[in-house]
């Protein structure tokens, strides 16, 4: 059936056709992640010596990498499930970018973890030999699960789609057909299978947005089950956790920004979205200002030996720069811009945002490697000092480079906002129980 | 063996943790394929299946 | 089954690194090289720490030899996710090399940070690779393991044959390891804290006895003999 | 398992024992995957069976000489550890020793003996063997000997243990040369000389630290670099935990070492002042009256004024002391607190046994007062009656060991023996033995004669005192060099010929059990075949005699060292001998004053002061040689060092004074060859493989210097850079280089090891090395230097 409506066709445009600006940027993202796989194969062959780490700096790049990009990946859960279960009908567009972002970011995650390992080869150690008391295995379980489950999520929220594409996309190369037509699995458009995908769909939102919970405070646990100063603190969960959603829905503002820009979806993606995700970032930001002041207040007013070593060295000692910087990038600059600058300007939004995400990663690196080189068994010149080596700078890069080429990679071959949610903004498609949303101009205050 | 015995056991020895975390990523790989066949199936029983039942009537 | 534990008395401890040069010596660990040691890696399973407190001229300078404590409550085996960190039914906390991932949350967690890292494979040249003591539980480690102090288990093993051999019963006092043998000073002492005639259960109970980090509820065996 | 009936009928669901089974087959199915995994290589098979056998040797990276016992598998050595049975060490082994191993197969030894083909210090070797080098070596040695020119045949020497001292001067002698040099006018000669010319006894000082209440060491570092290190180690931990009553142990020192924070209390000084410190200390014991007034009465001598044979007056040693070395002003001089060097003087004179310890160091006693410093030192132990008591000063006793072929000198060998020697010692230095600072000088004035033949025999000059280029100046003077080096060291660079030594681990030898008092002597053998085409020093000397004949083949008639070894012990069991690895009398007796044991012990090798039993506070011996010009000569009196007056111009420009202390991680010969030393070189900065300068913290904050900055460190002599290491524990105005760094020779390790670079800095590089006028004492420090910014 021809495509009729303009909605429709706005939204599979970007499927049409692969430029040659597309291979150009596939090309060079493929070579940064060359070049991580190179640094990572020639560390598997050297040793992780080549690296910058030591004794008693154990823990690098690697760890806040994976930390990093386990946070992103609560954009998608967070946008798709916990505003599914709160009933806030307007994410419905910007659900399947959010959830593209998790699931592309989670294999770099995971990733970075085997990258940190001397013996990647033995990960199988994991399963023969796995024990449950180690936070490694909590992490390996939530973590498994959740890529698991998101994956899942994703491709029963794309289904719909996939066989729109089927029907209405004839003039694209059959090898890319034949894919449409296997991925759809057979479905019919029919209310029946509506009904059931949305039944699924809501029961598995709410295992989402209870999963996502753990996830990142079984990340967290990694540092805080152990005794060292400055990790051992019962609020380094919930800190991580709410670190990790502030960061990834700044990420979600980022990936939708693009996607109007690129692929021209302004009235898709209307300003109003953003308003509502600015409400949000406000308020995230303001939690982990209130995160941040709750642990450094507790830790400096005890102010025990060890942990005021760590906290000075962090507000004036070796890293008091990356610390300062830290906190004026995610709390001051952002919150700054979303009040008065940020309301129908998606330019600025897009600005705070990478600068949120930029604090996040300093920020992970501020907890991790200040409680490594002053370990409490500080002797004289016994503290460490840490800087990345090439090849760390190398994986992070990838790390960074393979998340965009995935994510390129799928815009250009499915649709990047779920048409079977949109739609029900027009009429024909009733499936959902919900009563017609506000029209889209009206929101935002 | 008591409770605590065993607990400690399941998370002091090495091994019964790797189980559980196959047996976790088992059933969710099968509660997950059911869902979709679930979903999948919702549009053939509605037109339902053409060798049992008569054609349904349904667009 | 023995509880093996160790007393370091100060006052007799001379900061003469001995030890440190003996557990090398008996337990192969590599030699890291200037580079890898102005980066820290260097591997010394039995290192001497000095802490300094004070202003000239009143200062107090204390130098701590430090083995691994075998904790009776250890952080690392705690977290390692394959059992590769274990304590065997003497009380010692070994590391199967074979086992080992690498992923190095053992290290991070030991508030004594006694355990280093193979960073690169270990490599001697050819001449020096002479010395090195045969016995199969020092065999060089490959790279990427971690490893640590082990009460010298290999010591352990010989002086139960040679009790076997020689037809007598094993007894505690057969076994010291390396760093206890050679310290200058006669500082040190090692046994079973659970025999309560031995000399290390005595003094581990003397007023002037103390552990590091006890607050921490590790329960490290290895115990200090205040200076002075 | 009995069936647990309720069970059963709940059929809803899984029931209990379906649970379990299903646990089961999971449990199975991770089995099944465990077994999988551990079906890889089985551990390799134990190597076949080990041919093991223990050894007993003699340890020589140090003077001390422990008893070791090393373990050989398979004809390699693997691991070295204490010998139980020795006196001294009673199993334990110090760090060096512990490293043999990595000197013994060090890839830096010099495989085979080598002529330098191309200019000096080209390093354009040949490699040529064994007979063709000695055949070089003897003709020329039997050409010169011909043509009368002996005595320009010169020896510097290091160590040199048991037998090997005499037979080196037996070779020299008997050869006809006067030029056997040793290196202990850089360290112990001071201590030597302090003890000859007041108790008359031609040999070092030994503590017996067990026995005494009260150890205090003037500069030197007691228990990390003290002649007898780990006798002493031993004994100090005795002392403090082995006995009822614990001894203290106080170190005075610029710097705080390991000795001075293990001790109960460190007194910083001004550097070079110690001299003034112990005539502090008499003053006050002696105005207090604390000083042991009968020993003092009845066995010393010159402690009040006297009258000499023709009648003139000499001031004492009492008025010297309460006239001129008040409190006040040694404190000036010291920079001690009054009152600090008060309670010191009364805790040693009421703590007895007390024992103030000389350092035998080298450079500790280099401040231009050596001689009268340890003579001032020495004298505190006769104030409290120490002289060989319990606890005290006691004299080592050497075994009576089989005596040495009598020979006679010929002609050749006669007048080489009454040449003025090289270095000038008995002549322009009257009390000196050697004068090893002073042959650079000499040899490059030319006088008295022009050096032939440098034999260099455990030395390093070039290492030992570079002097900005004079010694190496005067070394490209002498025609031809023979050195003894086991490694390419600086020196061994810039001779002709190079015998390379074999380790202390593949030679015959033994060693004088020096300091525990009692007799007794350690054997040294072989443990593995030698690892390399060198040889023992020994051997090569009876090689060298045998061939250049005459006198010389008399002198040292045996076919090699190992049967020179038995000839010499012959009197003992040699089956014990070799089964203990040592013998010993075990026991001291100390000789009670003026009882028949009293004159082995005072006064036992005076030449011209009288042998009555009495301690010469005034040094008789002394007068004797100076005449009755003036009597401070003969008194332990305090002279300011040279340095520490310098104009305020000078010591504006240079404003702070260096310290030299050695450390436990420095071995003799084997400096920056061995990789685990070099990996613990520096333990109280933590530094490893490399050098470090210590700085006081308020010099520090003056210069803005943070741990770890590198700096230039520069003297009017050269300049090194380091890195600095701020230290709570150093003189305000003195800064520390660790000795033993900054040779060429280094082991090339680790992963970028071809680049690899010298590691650290020599602090001798810094010294002027001048001698001391009466005892030619080397004089270096402390050097006057500057720190800036690198």
């Amino acid at each position: 059936m021809p495509i009729t409506n303009r909605h429709e066709q706005t939204i599979l445009a970007p499927i049409r056709r692969v430029g040659m600006g597309d291979y150009l940027l596939w090309g060079s993202l493929l070579v940064l992640m060359l070049a991580g796989l190179g640094a990572w194969i020639w560390q598997y062959i050297e040793g992780l010596g080549i690296t910058g780490m030591n004794r008693p700096v154990y823990w690098g790049v690697y760890i806040t990498n994976f930390v990093f990009f386990i946070g992103l990946a609560h954009s998608g859960t967070f946008i798709s499930a916990i505003l599914r279960v709160a009933g806030q009908s307007w994410r419905a567009p910007l659900t399947r970018a959010a959830e593209a972002i998790t699931l592309f970011s989670l294999p770099f995650g995971a990733g970075s973890i085997l990258i940190d390992m001397g013996h990647p080869e033995r990960i199988l150690n994991l399963i023969f030999y796995g024990r449950f008391q180690s936070p490694i295995m909590w992490d390996v379980t939530a973590v498994g699960l959740y890529m698991l489950s998101s994956i899942v999520f994703f491709y029963l929220s794309l289904l719909p789609d996939i066989a729109l594409c089927r029907d209405r996309l004839t003039d694209v190369p059959n090898w890319q057909k034949r894919m449409y037509k296997v991925l759809a699995l057979g479905w019919k458009d029919s209310p029946e299978q509506y009904h059931r995908l949305e039944k699924v769909l809501d029961g598995m939102a709410v295992f989402m947005t209870m999963l996502v919970v753990t996830v990142h405070t079984v990340v967290s646990w990694l540092f805080g089950m152990t005794v060292q100063p400055g990790w051992h603190t019962a609020l380094i969960g919930p800190f991580f956790l709410l670190g990790a959603i502030l960061s990834g829905t700044a990420a979600v503002v980022i990936a939708l920004a693009l996607l109007r820009k690129v692929y021209h979806l302004e009235e898709v993606l209307h300003n109003g979205l953003f308003n509502s995700l600015r409400k949000l970032l406000i308020t995230f930001i303001l939690g982990w200002l209130y995160m941040m002041i709750a642990e450094h207040l507790t830790i400096g007013y005890a102010s025990m030996h060890e942990e005021m070593v760590v906290l000075n060295d962090k507000f004036s000692g070796t890293y008091s720069l990356v610390f300062w910087n830290m906190t004026v990038l995610v709390f001051f600059v952002p919150l700054l811009i979303f009040i008065f600058k940020g309301k129908n300007n998606v330019g600025w939004m897009v600005f705070a945002s990478v600068l949120i995400n930029i604090g996040m990663w300093m920020e992970r690196y501020i907890v991790i490697i200040p409680t490594e080189t002053s370990p409490r068994l500080f002797h004289e010149m016994g503290g460490g000092s840490y800087l990345p080596a090439l090849p760390e700078v190398l994986i992070t890069i990838a790390c960074f480079a393979g998340l965009v080429f995935l994510y390129a990679l799928f815009t250009r071959f499915f649709p990047i906002i779920p048409i079977w949610e949109t739609a029900e903004s027009l009429p024909g498609h009733a499936h959902n129980a919900e009563p017609a949303p506000v029209s889209s101009t009206a929101t935002g205050d | 063996m008591d409770i605590g015995g065993l607990v400690h056991t399941f998370f002091n020895n090495a091994g019964p943790g790797g189980v559980v975390v196959m047996l976790i990523f088992g059933t969710a790989c099968t509660i997950y394929f059911f869902l979709t066949r679930w979903i999948v199936s919702g549009g053939r029983d509605e037109a339902a299946i053409p060798d049992e039942q008569s054609v349904s009537v349904d667009a | 089954m023995p509880r093996w534990g160790m007393v370091i008395d100060l006052d007799k401890c001379f900061a003469c690194q001995s030890c440190t040069a003996a557990c090398r010596m008996e337990n192969n660990t590599p030699v890291a090289g200037q580079d890898q040691a102005e980066m820290g890696r260097a591997i010394l399973w039995n290192e001497v720490l000095p802490f300094v407190e004070g202003e000239y001229p009143n200062i107090v300078e204390t130098m701590i030899p430090r083995p691994c404590m075998h904790c009776d409550n250890p952080a690392c085996i705690k977290v390692c996710p394959v059992q590769a960190t274990f304590k065997n039914e003497e009380g010692v906390v070994l590391v199967d090399y074979d086992r080992c991932i690498g992923c190095r949350l053992c290290t991070v967690a030991c508030p004594y940070t006694v355990r280093y890292f193979n960073w690169y494979q270990p490599e001697w040249p050819e001449a020096l690779k002479e010395h090195l003591n045969p016995e199969p539980e020092v065999k060089p480690r490959p790279k990427g393991v971690v490893e640590k102090c082990t009460f010298c288990t290999q010591r352990l093993r010989k002086a139960r044959e040679e009790a076997e051999a020689a037809g007598r019963v094993f007894n505690a006092t057969d076994y010291i390891p390396a760093c206890v043998q050679t310290c200058t000073g006669h500082a040190r002492y090692f046994g079973d804290l659970d025999d309560p005639n031995s000399l290390v259960s005595k003094l581990a109970h003397s007023p002037r006895a103390f552990r590091l980090f006890e607050e921490l509820g590790t329960q490290p065996k290895v115990y200090y003999l205040k200076q002075g | 398992m009995a069936t647990n009936p309720k069970s059963s009928t709940t059929n809803t669901g899984l029931s209990r024992r379906d649970f379990l089974k299903l646990g089961a087959v999971t449990v199975a199915a991770g089995a099944g995957l465990t077994a999988l995994k551990s079906v890889d290589a089985p551990q390799s098979p134990q190597a076949a069976a080990a041919e093991e056998r223990i050894v007993k040797t003699t340890c020589a990276l140090c003077p001390s000489g422990c008893g070791l016992d090393v373990r050989v598998v398979n004809g390699k050595a693997v691991k070295v550890e204490g010998n139980p049975l020795h006196p001294l060490n009673q199993g334990v082994c110090c760090l060096k020793g512990q490293t043999a191993l990595e000197m013994l197969y060090s890839p830096e030894r010099i495989q085979h003996p080598r002529l330098q083909m191309g200019e000096r210090g080209s390093g354009d070797w040949k490699e040529i063997p064994w007979d063709e080098a000695l055949g070089l070596l003897s003709d020329k040695l039997t050409e010169l000997r011909k043509a009368g020119k002996a005595h320009t045949v010169a020896l510097l020497h290091g160590e040199l243990r048991g037998q090997m001292r005499q037979t080196v001067q037996r070779f020299m002698r008997a050869y006809g040369s006067p030029n056997m040099i040793s290196r202990d006018s850089l360290g112990e000669g001071a201590a030597r000389m302090a003890l000859w010319l007041s108790q008359g006894i031609n040999g070092l000082p030994v503590y017996d630290i067990n026995n005494a209440n009260y150890v205090m060491t003037f500069g030197g570092n007691l228990l990390e670099s003290s002649r007898n290190v780990i006798g002493y180690l031993g004994a100090t931990a005795f002392m403090r935990r082995g006995r009822p009553q614990r001894g203290k142990l106080v170190a005075v020192h610029p710097r705080l070492s390991a000795t001075g924070a293990k001790a109960d209390e460190w007194i910083p000084i001004r550097p070079g002042t110690y001299g003034a410190l112990a005539l502090g200390m008499a003053n006050v014991i002696i105005n207090s009256g604390l000083y042991d007034a009968d020993f003092v009465r009845d066995f010393t001598f010159g402690f009040d004024d006297f009258e000499d044979a023709d009648g003139n007056k000499h001031q004492g040693f009492q008025s010297l002391v309460l006239e001129s070395y008040t409190l006040e002003r040694v404190s000036n001089i010291t920079g001690i607190a009054t009152e600090i060097i008060a309670r010191l003087a009364g805790e040693f004179a009421t703590n007895r046994p007390a024992i103030a310890v000389l350092p035998t160091e080298a450079g500790e006693l280099s401040s231009g007062n050596a001689l009268y410093t340890a003579l001032a030192i020495h004298a505190l132990n006769a104030l409290v009656g120490s002289i060989d008591a319990l606890g005290g000063v006691i004299v080592q006793r050497f075994p009576e060991l089989k005596d040495w072929p009598t020979y006679s000198l010929d002609a050749a060998a006669r007048t080489g023996e009454s040449k003025e020697r090289i270095d000038g010692a008995g002549m322009q230095f009257p009390l000196a033995l050697s004068a090893y600072q002073n042959v650079p000088e000499r040899v490059l004035s030319g006088k008295p004669y022009p050096l032939e033949v440098l034999l260099l025999l455990n030395a390093n000059p070039l290492y030992d005192m570079p002097n900005d280029g004079r010694t190496l100046e005067a070394l490209t003077k002498v025609p031809f060099i023979v050195s003894f080096a086991s490694t390419l060291d600086e020196s061994a660079a810039h001779a002709d010929l190079i015998l390379p030594a074999s380790t202390f681990l593949e030679i015959w030898g033994d060693d004088y059990l020096e300091g525990t008092g009692y007799a007794g002597i350690s054997l040294r053998r072989p443990v593995v075949e030698p690892v390399h085409d060198t040889r023992n020093p020994g051997d090569v000397l009876l090689d060298l005699a045998h061939r250049v004949g005459g006198p010389l083949a008399k002198a040292l008639p045996w076919k090699d060292y190992q049967e020179l070894i038995n000839y010499r012990l012959s009197n003992f069991d040699w089956e014990k001998l070799e089964a203990n690895g040592n013998w010993s009398e075990m026991i001291y007796f100390n000789a009670a004053p003026g009882s028949q044991a009293w004159k082995d012990v005072l006064g036992r090798d005076r030449l011209n002061a009288p042998q009555d039993g009495r301690f010469d506070f005034f040094s008789r011996e002394l007068f004797a040689l100076l005449g009755s010009d003036s009597d401070l000569a003969c008194l332990p009196h305090f002279e300011v060092p040279a340095t520490l007056t310098d104009s305020t111009a000078e010591a504006l420009d240079y404003p702070f004074l260096l310290v030299t202390q050695p450390i436990i991680t420095q071995s003799a010969q084997w400096q920056g060859i061995i990789p685990t030393l070099q990996e613990c070189y520096g333990l109280q900065g933590y530094v490893k493989w490399d050098s470090w300068v210590e700085i006081g913290q308020k010099a520090a904050e003056a210069l803005e210097l943070h741990n770890g900055d590198r700096v230039w460190i520069e003297s009017k002599m050269g300049r090194v850079q380091a890195a600095v290491r701020v230290r709570a524990g150093m003189w305000p105005n003195a800064i520390f280089l660790p000795p033993g760094q900054g040779h060429h020779t280094f082991v090339r390790w680790g992963r970028h090891a071809d680049d690899a670079s010298v590691v650290g800095a020599n602090p001798n590089a810094l010294s002027g090395f001048s001698t001391e006028p009466l005892s030619g004492l080397a004089v270096c420090g402390p050097t006057r230097v500057r720190i800036s910014r690198v």
